[in-house]
This record gives structure tokens, sequence and C-alpha cells, in this order.
């Protein structure tokens, strides 16, 4: 466990942190949901790190022979296939979540007339006084 | 039919799942329900049928995906405490669909209700896909699609307070999904497979291989699948967004999530405690149990329940009380034994029909008199005697009055904590099931004994009460003859703890 | 493979990264956003080519074809979306401050009388400059609407006079840049009424 | 392909694109307008197309220029989204929806406060 | 290791990219930062060999993130407001930054190929995949066969956004199957004026981008691609069409009725080859139970309609989500009379004091 062998982790796991910080820092809600792609994509980096080989090429054949007959090269390094089939799908979550995310961004912006966190806060307890009394 | 029975475990989920793209393309609101409510029985009918086969045999069914043997392609295990999640969770679904009657058209815009029941059917198609399969990643895939759809049905409320608490519960919820899928690629990359048997039994090979010094990536990925699981499922601490989440949802929303939503991943977080990681290394070398989930439990139990006391509205008290009634489910399995997962299993049951009931209810009462606020419910017992009626039955299994299914639960709870000398922590147990008396009392208080406003008319909306009585009525039916279910959830305890074993050799080439 | 054929794939490498870098310098150190703009276009244009073209060099038939379209698409796409934003930031934000370049489609003596016969009081509107209007206005040189013509006038007085057309363009551009939304409102309905005025 | 330097003169050029993506980058950050931003963007694009190319030559599988395809294309929608949505693009103003276009009304809320 | 510096000044600058959003309060600066995000990661993808998430990424970063969050941007206010230092955010990601760092600790080394992941299920889909299944593309044959009810799923996550987008953003007047009105005229004179040259070149870029996803489609069995992809790319050029020409053109030529019927038929697709498989003998989604005699025909068959349907549905969402965010009524200016005062602001200024910076400060 050296920095030449795992500063790759190191490094996504300081942009993970950079996500996660936006998302529960900022105010914005719109900033909040880019905070959270940054995290997102940031999780598919640690899955791409964790399933490359060294001097492994991409999990597609290396074909020999030609047309029919052709046969995979078994022999050269392949990086694993399995994280990149997992990662496909969280990046599809990780976009449909956005989209949801932004939706609901729009009309908290049409209901509320504004995306700021602590003035939604700050609105709903005026509301909730108002209907106390 | 009988061909047909071999594939109820993935005919579970893909009912509910093909039927919502049919909703999408049928524009009429009253087909676009009763083809809801008809996939919604049959899935319930499935899940019972996998209970019946479930207990059958002594290991759990195993349904190959794809034709593929488990460690390649993806496994469905029909577990016997799989099936009792599955049944209860596809039987409220049905019953909840039946209430969305007015309500829904009031809250959902005129040309939409057909995509309102879409989402409503995949939400329970992610719940059902999440508790019974067997591979970790696909746990990760079916969790998202219950979140999202989830996401969408809260903000339903239509109210702009809905807006807010479904952005957050979005936040928090993404947040909690992220987690997981952490903790679900720190495990593969330790043990090289995702099939949920195969990784219970590579940890279990690293463990014994060095007892004492735990290999840190295992921690740090049981550590990221806890906390990713206990934000989604509110456990004290990290709760924030369900009071708002619950409170803003349509009732009938809130009755469908009430009663499935957080018990379907409490018996993930009870999969990855006892099965994944082993429930030895866990709660014994770990002391996860009685160092961390236990103060938890308890902190949530009683701050749940005193928040419940000082709501204004009802779906706001109920949405507490579910917080209290979580921090009685981690209770349950932080004792670490047989025993207690059995508690947490009956709590699980009770606890799901009991509070899926009071939202019914809540349902009731909101179309009738329009509000949820308290105040305005004075003299409910003189307008609306069955409603009121309705909801002191439910209150009263909350609290866990002998004859109700909660006093069945919380008796397996307090022989549990006696089972493993927790007496304090039984002690505490009953003190919150007091608190729970005063917020329900509090309601019954403001009912039965303020008169009623002279001008109110209330409406009548008998079709959203058949579900409320029905699950009250299993309630109470379950509180009276418990012996049935107990035993089936002792059987399903027993099973969850058994040794995993190793998966049968993979066929080398060919098409196994 | 022969040698040329690698060394003077090698070159047109060279050739390519040398311009992208040049390119990329000049990105930062140009003062202007408009002459930046040509330098992006530079390293897009000569960079790129001299890159894929001198990776041709190394690759087989398929390749070389899967090269030629990525080409044919960055000249396309990159170089005209420079231009969009380019005629975006003239006739939203971004004025003409270099003195020394002559802005040659305001037309300053014609509209100048105009201005003195508009309806408009000058300083209430805010100039904001919409090509498609100020087309417009070409056409029918009757109804202007004020609000390039303010702009313009500021552009075109005289150079002596720079300080005052300088704290002129200063404040506009303040006032601007300040009431950002206002100024949007304002040219969109102006665009609004050069549409009326034109049906 | 069997070029003795072909590894060399392909990380040599990787490394040039990757300085001028440097410079981008600084333009990006610091840029004072907005249209700075846009600029850098777009131009971080095409150096990033460049990239993906050359990355296929040094690891020997050049067949990927898909990727490089997809990306000068969705490039150019994307500097156009910007222009189109921002309100720094005359595209924007151009599509304003006209008065035809009628508010959303805001549905009674089922609860009477 | 020659291109051992490539990736860490990738990953340098993806840090230093991440940092700056962070901190930008002009968020179009930071959507476009967000762009950058995605650009860098792809590249950095294609330089860890992971071809199919870089080509992803690519597509849905550049193409379909960037233009839903300046989608947004256009109907809420574009700077943020000051936020102080919050200390509950240092708290807790710097403590789950020290768990995940000791983690670490015993993960094999990176690219180490004796590491256990390389020897589970990995090792099995690369050594047997060419008889079993016969494609080139290990990662496709394992997406949608090995593992195809993970797809099933993910394409299930997809049609959930879409529906949640629709019932949260479709305005009453779309929803009463108002039908597209025709373009008028003159409102579209002006627009296509406007930027001739834009027009004209995508007028010629439609066509090769729509051909190119239908090839991404297809090659997705040799290259990387597939129903993802290409279901992106295709759902490119509707937008490209929607930026150029306006959103209501876009409804004229995938009126919203179609758009929602091919979402639903995606998604039927895949669920109705899984269910035929079931009929036919296998277990859901077995496609070998197709052609019992040979498998791995029936396998390309199975892999071949699934990925369409995935390709059908993906781009039905995407267009339905950038049109209906697109056709979302803009706050609306008041119609002013020729020469009188500019209106006052539109948005409601909220109570809190607002101060709006000079533009650009970043």
């Amino acid at each position: 466990m050296t920095l030449a062998t795992h500063w790759h982790y190191w490094v996504v796991i300081a942009l993970m942190m950079t996500g996660l910080h936006i998302v529960i820092a900022r105010r914005n809600y719109v900033k909040k949901l880019m905070g959270l792609s940054i995290f997102q994509v940031s999780v598919i980096m640690l899955y791409v790190t964790m399933g490359k080989v060294a001097g492994g090429t991409a999990p597609v054949y290396v074909m020999e022979g030609e047309g029919h007959d052709a046969v995979p090269n078994l022999d050269v390094v392949y990086s694993n296939p399995v994280p990149h089939v997992l990662m496909l799908t969280a990046i599809v979550v990780g976009i449909a979540t956005m989209a949801l995310g932004l939706a609901l961004v729009v009309r908290i912006k049409e209901s509320y007339g504004t995306v700021e966190d602590d003035v939604v806060i700050e609105k709903d307890r005026a509301e909730e006084e108002s209907l106390e009394s | 039919m009988s061909g047909l029975k071999a594939h109820f475990p993935v005919l579970l989920v893909v009912v509910p799942l093909l039927t919502a793209p049919l909703l999408a393309l049928i524009r009429q609101k009253q087909v676009a329900r009763a083809l809801a409510l008809l996939s919604a029985l049959a899935t319930a009918v499935i899940g019972w049928g996998l209970v019946i086969a479930a207990r059958e045999q002594v290991e759990p069914l195993s349904y190959h995906l794809g034709g593929w043997p488990p460690p390649i392609g993806i496994e469905y295990v029909v577990s016997q405490a799989s099936a009792f999640v599955v049944a209860i969770v596809s039987s409220i679904a049905a019953l909840g669909l039946l209430l969305g009657t007015r309500e829904t058209r009031k809250e959902v815009t005129e040309g939409q209700q057909h995509l309102y029941y879409a989402a409503y059917l995949l939400c329970l198609a992610g719940l059902l896909g999440m508790a019974i399969t067997g591979d970790a990643f696909n746990v990760f895939v079916f969790l998202e699609i219950s979140s999202l759809s989830t996401y969408s049905l809260v903000a339903m409320g239509n109210r702009r307070r809905a807006f807010s608490a479904a952005f957050n519960y979005l936040i928090l919820g993404t947040i909690g999904g992220t987690f997981v899928l952490i903790g679900i690629g720190l495990l593969y990359q330790v043990t090289g497979t995702l099939n949920v048997q195969d990784i219970a039994h590579r940890v279990q090979e690293l463990e014994d291989v060095a007892p004492d010094s735990h290999n840190l990536t295992l921690l740090v990925a049981f550590v990221f699948m806890i906390v990713g699981l206990g934000l989604k499922l509110a456990v004290f601490p990290l709760h924030q967004w369900l009071p708002g989440a619950y409170a803003e949802a349509p009732a009938a929303v809130s009755a469908f999530l009430a009663g499935t939503a957080t018990k379907v991943i409490y018996f993930q977080l009870l999969r990855t405690t006892v099965v994944f990681f082993g429930a030895a290394h866990v709660f014994g070398a770990l002391r996860f149990g009685t160092h961390v989930l236990m103060p938890l439990s308890i902190a949530g139990m009683f701050i749940g329940s005193i928040a419940a006391i000082y709501q204004p509205t009802l779906k706001r008290m109920l949405a507490y009380s579910s917080v209290g009634q979580v921090g009685y489910l981690t209770l349950a399995l932080s004792f670490g034994t047989e025993a207690g997962v059995q508690a947490g299993l009956l709590h699980l049951g009770a606890h799901a029909v009991t509070k899926a009931g009071l939202f019914c209810v809540v349902a009731a009462i909101v179309a009738g008199v329009g509000s949820n606020r308290i105040q305005r419910l004075n003299g409910l017992g003189k307008r609306m005697p069955i409603v009121a009626f309705a909801f002191v039955l439910g209150g009263v299994g909350l609290i866990g009055v002998p004859g109700t299914s909660g006093f069945v639960s919380k008796w397996a709870l307090l022989q549990a904590a006696f089972a493993s000398e927790h007496y304090l922590v039984a002690g505490l147990v009953l003190l919150s099931s007091l608190v729970a008396v005063v917020y329900v009392w509090r309601i019954v208080e403001v009912m039965y004994f303020q008169a009623p406003p002279v001008d109110e008319k209330t409406t009548h909306d008998n079709l959203a009460m058949v579900p409320a009585l029905i699950l009250l009525g299993a309630s109470v039916l379950f509180g009276l003859f418990p012996d049935q279910v107990v035993e089936l959830a002792a059987d399903a305890a027993h099973q969850l703890f058994l040794e995993p074993g190793s998966l049968p050799p993979l066929p080398t080439g060919g098409h196994g | 493979m022969s040698l040329a054929l690698a060394i003077v794939g090698t070159v047109f490498l060279a050739g390519g990264v040398f311009f992208c870098v040049v390119g990329g310098i000049g990105l930062l150190r140009l003062p202007d956003f408009y002459s930046r703009c040509h330098a992006a276009g530079m390293t897009d244009s000569a960079g790129a080519m001299g890159i894929l073209v001198g990776l041709c060099f190394f690759a087989e038939p398929l390749v070389i074809v899967k090269l030629l379209t990525v080409v044919g698409f960055i000249w396309l796409s990159s170089v005209v979306s420079t231009h969009a934003l380019v005629k975006a930031a003239y006739a939203r934000g971004i004025k003409l401050e270099n003195p020394r370049v002559r802005d040659w489609t305001v037309r300053p003596a014609k509209t100048a009388a105009a201005e003195a016969a508009g309806d408009v009081p000058k300083a209430a509107k805010v100039p904001s400059l919409d090509l498609a209007a100020m087309a417009d206005s070409d056409a029918d040189a009757g109804s202007t609407s004020g609000g390039e013509q303010g702009l313009a006038q500021s552009h075109g007085a005289e150079s002596e006079s720079e300080s005052e057309s300088e704290s002129e363009s200063e404040s506009e551009s303040e006032s601007e840049s300040e009431s950002e939304s206002e100024s949007e409102s304002e040219s969109e309905s102006e665009s609004d009424d050069s549409e009326e005025s034109r049906t | 392909m069997d070029f003795p330097y072909a590894t060399e003169v392909f990380f040599s050029a990787a490394l040039g694109i990757v300085v001028t993506m440097s410079l981008a980058l600084l333009r990006s950050i610091l840029g004072p307008s907005t249209y700075d931003r846009i600029l850098a963007l777009n131009s971080f694009g095409t150096k990033t197309v460049l990239l993906i190319a050359i990355a296929g030559f040094l690891d020997g599988r050049p067949e990927w220029l898909d990727l490089a395809i997809v990306y000068a294309l969705i490039n150019f929608i994307g500097t156009l989204a910007v222009l189109r949505f921002s309100k720094y693009g005359s595209l924007a103003a151009a599509t304003q929806p006209s008065d035809d276009e009628e508010e959303v009304p805001e549905r009674p809320s089922l609860e009477q406060p | 290791m020659t291109e051992l510096p490539l990736e860490a000044v990738l990953f340098v600058f993806l840090l230093v990219v991440g940092i700056v959003v962070g901190r930008l309060r002009n968020l179009f600066g930071a959507a476009m930062l967000t762009g950058i995000f995605s650009f860098l990661s792809a590249g950095l993808f294609t330089l860890l060999t992971a071809v199919d998430v870089a080509f992803t990424e690519a597509a849905v970063g550049a193409g379909i993130s960037t233009v839903l969050f300046l989608a947004t941007l256009a109907l809420t206010d574009d700077t943020e407001r000051e936020s102080e230092r919050s200390w509950l955010a240092i708290g807790v990601v710097s403590l789950t930054g020290l768990a995940l760092f000791f983690g670490t600790f015993d993960m094999p080394a990176f690219g180490d190929p004796d590491a256990p992941i390389h020897h589970g299920v990995g090792r099995h889909y690369l050594m047997h995949s060419w008889d079993e299944i016969g494609l080139p593309n290990v990662v496709t044959s394992v997406l949608a066969s090995y593992r195809g009810y993970d797809t099933f799923g993910e394409l299930a996550v997809v049609f959930t956004a879409g529906i949640g987008v629709l019932l949260l953003l479709r305005s009453k007047a779309a929803v009463m199957g108002a039908k597209a009105k025709p373009i008028p005229v003159r409102s579209r004179a002006p627009y296509v004026r406007e930027m001739p040259i834009v027009r004209a070149v995508a007028k010629v870029m439609l066509p090769f981008i729509l051909l190119f996803a239908l090839y991404v489609q297809a090659h997705g069995d040799f290259g990387p691609g597939g129903g993802f992809q290409a279901g992106v790319v295709f759902a490119a050029a509707f937008i490209l069409y929607g930026l150029v020409w306006g959103p209501r053109a876009v409804q004229g030529i995938a009126p919203e009725r179609m758009l929602e019927g091919g979402m639903a038929f995606g998604v039927l697709l895949y669920g109705g080859v899984g269910v035929a498989a079931l009929f036919a003998g296998g277990t859901f989604l077995d496609y070998s139970a197709f052609t019992p005699e040979h498998p791995s025909h029936g396998q390309h068959w199975g892999i071949f309609l699934v990925e369409l349907g995935v390709g059908i549905t993906v781009s039905a969402v995407m267009v339905v989500i950038y049109f209906v965010f697109t056709a979302r009524p803009r706050p609306r200016l008041p119609k002013r009379k020729k020469g009188a005062l500019a209106p006052p602001r539109l948005t409601a200024v909220p109570e809190l004091p607002v101060e709006t910076p000079k533009e650009g400060s970043s």
C-alpha cells in the first residue's frame, strides 16, 4: 500500500468528497444537483479504476483469422468488463435522478419564486405560523 | 397454470413492471385504474403463492434469470423471510390502489392519472425486485427504480411544500443510494463476485482466515452499506426527509409508502448484516449491534414518539411515529439473535398493516373534513363515527394493546430482549409505548370530547374506508390468532442464520 | 509501413500540436473577447486538422475514413459554433471597446437625425443591440426603435470626446450589466415591437 | 504501425493536447464574461476529441474513433444549447413564447388551510 | 508506463474543475464547468480502457445533462446567493473521506492482475463469452445477456424518470390533447433569419447524427456502442433540431403522444422478449430458449432486439424530457406599449436582501 500503487483511489476519493461537499454546503438547489452529478461520476471512476488491469486493453476481443472462423485471441490481457457494465447502469441512474431533480427545481421556482434552500425553509415557516394563528 | 408456478419469482416483479408501460399507452382514467388494480391483485396472489412455496422447502427457491447459473447470471432467491415481506408489500399496494379514487382525481391533473398509476406500479415493482433479488448490484438498480418513482409520487401532493419535501427526499435518497453503490463496489472488489450467497461464502472465508484483524476494505464496505441503507430507512440521525415526504404526499401515497418502502429497506438492512457479512462477525467481533445500532434505535424510538406529540397535523404526527417505529425495528435487529430477527419480522408486518391502515383513515378524514389539521377534527366522533372508531383501532395497534398485531410484535421484542439479557432495553420499550399512548390519546380527546362545529358538513367517502377497515381488521385478526404468523417468522429468521453454502462449481465453457 | 509515411505523419502531428498550443496561449493572452475567439477558432481548424491528418498516416484504411469524418465534423461544427457565439456576444453582451477597430455595422449619420426625431426619451432606453431589429430598421427607416441608435451614437462619438463617450458607454455598460434581465426584457419587447411593426 | 518511435510520438502529441486543455481550462475558470466560458467549453470539447483519437492510437486499437465522432457531433449541440437557453444568447430572445402561450394556472390545493 | 502522467494530469484537471464548480456563484459558468467535467471524465475513461463507459458518459454528459442544466437555469435565476462556510458539510465530508481513505489500505494495487476482482466472474465472461454468446464486444454480451435483467431494471429507471418528469412538468394545456398548433410563419421568420449559418450547418449535420445513431445501435456487438448510446445520440439530433428551429418545431415532428408511445414501446419490447423466452421454455430473458439447437443464434437475436428496445425508450425519454423543459412557459413579459418605460423587474425579489453582482464576477 504505497503512493505509487494507490494514488488513483485517493484522487477519486478526493473527487467524491468535492462533489459531496457541494451537495451539502451549497444552498442553491441547482448547484446541489451539480454537486450530486459530480459525486456520482466520481463513484463511476472508482469502479472503473478497480476494473483496470495494468497493460490490459479494452474488453473487446482482438480477433484472429478472417471472416467466419475468426477466434478471439485470449492471451491478450483484457481489463475486467464487469465494472464497465455496472457503470453503464450507474450513469443512466445518475442522469435519470438529475432530470427528475431539475423538474422539481422548476416547480419549486414557480411555486416559491426562489431556488435557495434557506429562503424556501423560511417561507415554509412563515406559512406555518400564518396557519397556526 | 403449474408451468407458470415455477416462474412465480420473476413474474412477481415483471407483472407490475410491464403493466406500467401499458398504462402509459392507455389514456382513459377508468381503464388505467382497473388495469393497475388487476395487476396489483395478481401480484398479491403471486406473493402469497411464493409464501406457500417457500414454506414447503427447507432451502430458499432459486430462479436463474437469463438461464445462466448463479455466479454468472443474476439469481432470484425466495427465502421464507423475503416471501413474507413480499406478500405484505404486495397486499398493501393492492389495497392502496383501492383507496386512490376521489382523492387522486383532485390531486393529479386531469389527463395524467394513467401516469400516476404507472409510477405507482413501478414503485411496487422496484420494492418487490429489491426484496427477492439474490444479486448485490440488482439491489441497487431496483432501489433506484422504487426511489425515483417515490420522488415523483411524493411530489404529486401538489402543494408547494410537497415539491420542496420531494426535492429534499431526492437529495438525501440519492446520497444514500450512492453510499450503497460504494459499499457494493468495495464488496465486489474484495470478493470478486456479485451473487449474494457467493459473497457471504467468500466473506466467511476471509473472516475465518484472520478472525481478529478486520479486512479494512470489508469494514468500510459494511459501514457504507449500513449508512446508505440507514439514510433510506430514516434511522434516527438520518431521518430529516421522512416527516416532510410522508406529510406532504397525497394520503394514498403516504399509505402505500408507510406500509412498504421502509419495510423492504429494513429487510435489506437485515440481509446485509446477517447474510452478507455474517451475524457472528457483525454482532460478535464488530459489536455493531450493541455499540451502534442499539443506542441509535432507542434514541430514535423516544425522539420520534415525543416529536409526534407536538405535530399540528395528523399526517406529520403519523410520520414522526413512523420514525419511532423504525427505532423498534432496528432495536430488534440490534440483539443479533434469531429471536431478535423474528421479533423484527413480526414488527415489520404489524407496523406495515397498522400504519397503512391509519393513513387510509387519514385519507378518509381529509376527503371528508377537507384538512387533516388536528384543530379541525373536533367532534369527529359524532360526525364520522366509523372513521373515528377506525382511527382509535389503529392508534391502539400502534401502542401495542393486547388483541392487536402491535401487541404480538412488542411481546416478541420483549422476549428477545429478555433472551439476550437486555432488561434495561425491555423497560425502555415499555416506556416508549407509554409515549405512544400520549399522542394517540391527544387525537382521541379532540375527536370525542370536543363539540363538533355547528356549520361543518362532512362528505362521506366510504370507498376510502374499505381498505382502512380491511387493514385494521387484519391487524386485529393477526393480534387474536398470532401463532400461524409467529411460526412463519421463526422459521424465516432461522433460515436467515443458516451458514452460506458455497455455490456449485461453474460449468467450464458450454451453456450451463 | 514505410518510414517516409511515418515521418510525414510526425511532421503533420508536430504542426498540429504547434498550432494547438499557440491557439491555447492565444486564448489566454489575447486582451479582448473577440480576438480570443480568433485564437480558439485557429486551434479548432489548423490544430485539429494537423493532428488528425497526421494520425491518418499511421492508420489502416477504415480508421482513415473515420479520421476524415471527424475532420469534416470538426470543421463544420466547432467553427460554426464559434460564429454563433460571436454573433450572440456582439448582439447581447460585449461591446467593441477597442477604439481603433471601427464597427462597420453601425451607420452614424442618418440614424443620428432619426434619433433626434425619435419619440423615445434617450436616457430611459437601456440600449441593447438586436441584429434582427436593426436589420428591420434599415428596411423601414420610419419606425426606428431608439435602443440601438443610442448605443450607436455613443460609438460614433468623435475620438476627442473619448472621455465623455467613455464615461457614457461606461455608464451604459454599467446599467447594462446591472439590469441584466431588464435589458433582456427590453430587447425582447423590442423584437416583439419590431415584429408587429413589420407585419 | 510498427513505426519504432510510435509511442513516443503519440505520447508527446497527447501531452501537447493536454497542455492546450489546461490553457482552455484556465480560460474557463478565469474567464471574466460568460462568453469566455462558452468559448472555453467549445474549445475544450474539440481538444477532448483529439485526445480520444490519440489515446486510441496510443492504446494500439484505433477502432474507438466512433467516440471521437460522437463528441465532434454533440459538442456542437452543447454550445448551441448554451446560446439557446442563456440570456447571453440572441437565440433565446427569438424563441420567447409569444402571447398565445397561456400561463400555467395554479391548481386549487386540496386542503383549505 | 508512458501514459501514467496523462491520467494524472486529467485527474488534476478534474479536481480543479470540481473545486471551481463549488465556488463559482455564476450558475451558467458552473453549468459549463460541469460540462467540462463530463468531457474530462470521458477522456479519462478512454485512457482507462473503459470505452463503453466513456461513450455513454460523452453522449449523456455533453448531449443531455448540459442542455437540461441550462434549460432549468433559463427558467430559474442564474446567480447563486452568497452561502457562508458550512461546518456540517466539512465535518461529514472529512469523516467520509477518511473512512474511504482507510478503506483503500487493504485494496489491491491499481491494475494488479491477480486482484480477486479479476479471478471471479469477470474471468469467466472473458474466457467463455465467445463460445456461449459469440459477440466480440464482451461488455455488450455481459450487459444484454449474462446480466440482462440488470439492464431491464436500468431501462425501467429511465422509463420512471420519463414518467416522473411528465407528471411534474407537463402543463395543463399540453395534457388536454392540445394538438400541436402549426408554427405561424411570422414567429418563425425572425427566428430562422437570425442565424442563417447555424441553420444551414444544422441542416447538414442532422442526417449524419441520425445515421450515426443507427450505426452505434447496430455496432454495439462489435465495438463500443449499444442501445443507451444510440438512444442518446438519436435524441441529441432531435434536441439540435429543437435548439435551432424552436420547441414547437420538434412538436410538429415528434408529437408528444408518439414520444410517450415510444417510451412505453421500448420497455414492452424488452419485457416482451423476456416473456417470450419464458414461454419458449427457458427462464425470463433466456435467449437461447428461442433456438435450442444452437444457443448463440438465439443470443444474437435476443441481444439485438433488447438493445433496440433500449434505444427506442432512451431516445423517446430524452426527447420528452427536453421538450417538456423547453415548452414550459417562461414567466411571460407583459405586452408593452411602444415608447413606454421598461417594465419593472419581473422576478419577485425575495424578502432577504439580494445584491445582484456585476456581470461576469466569478
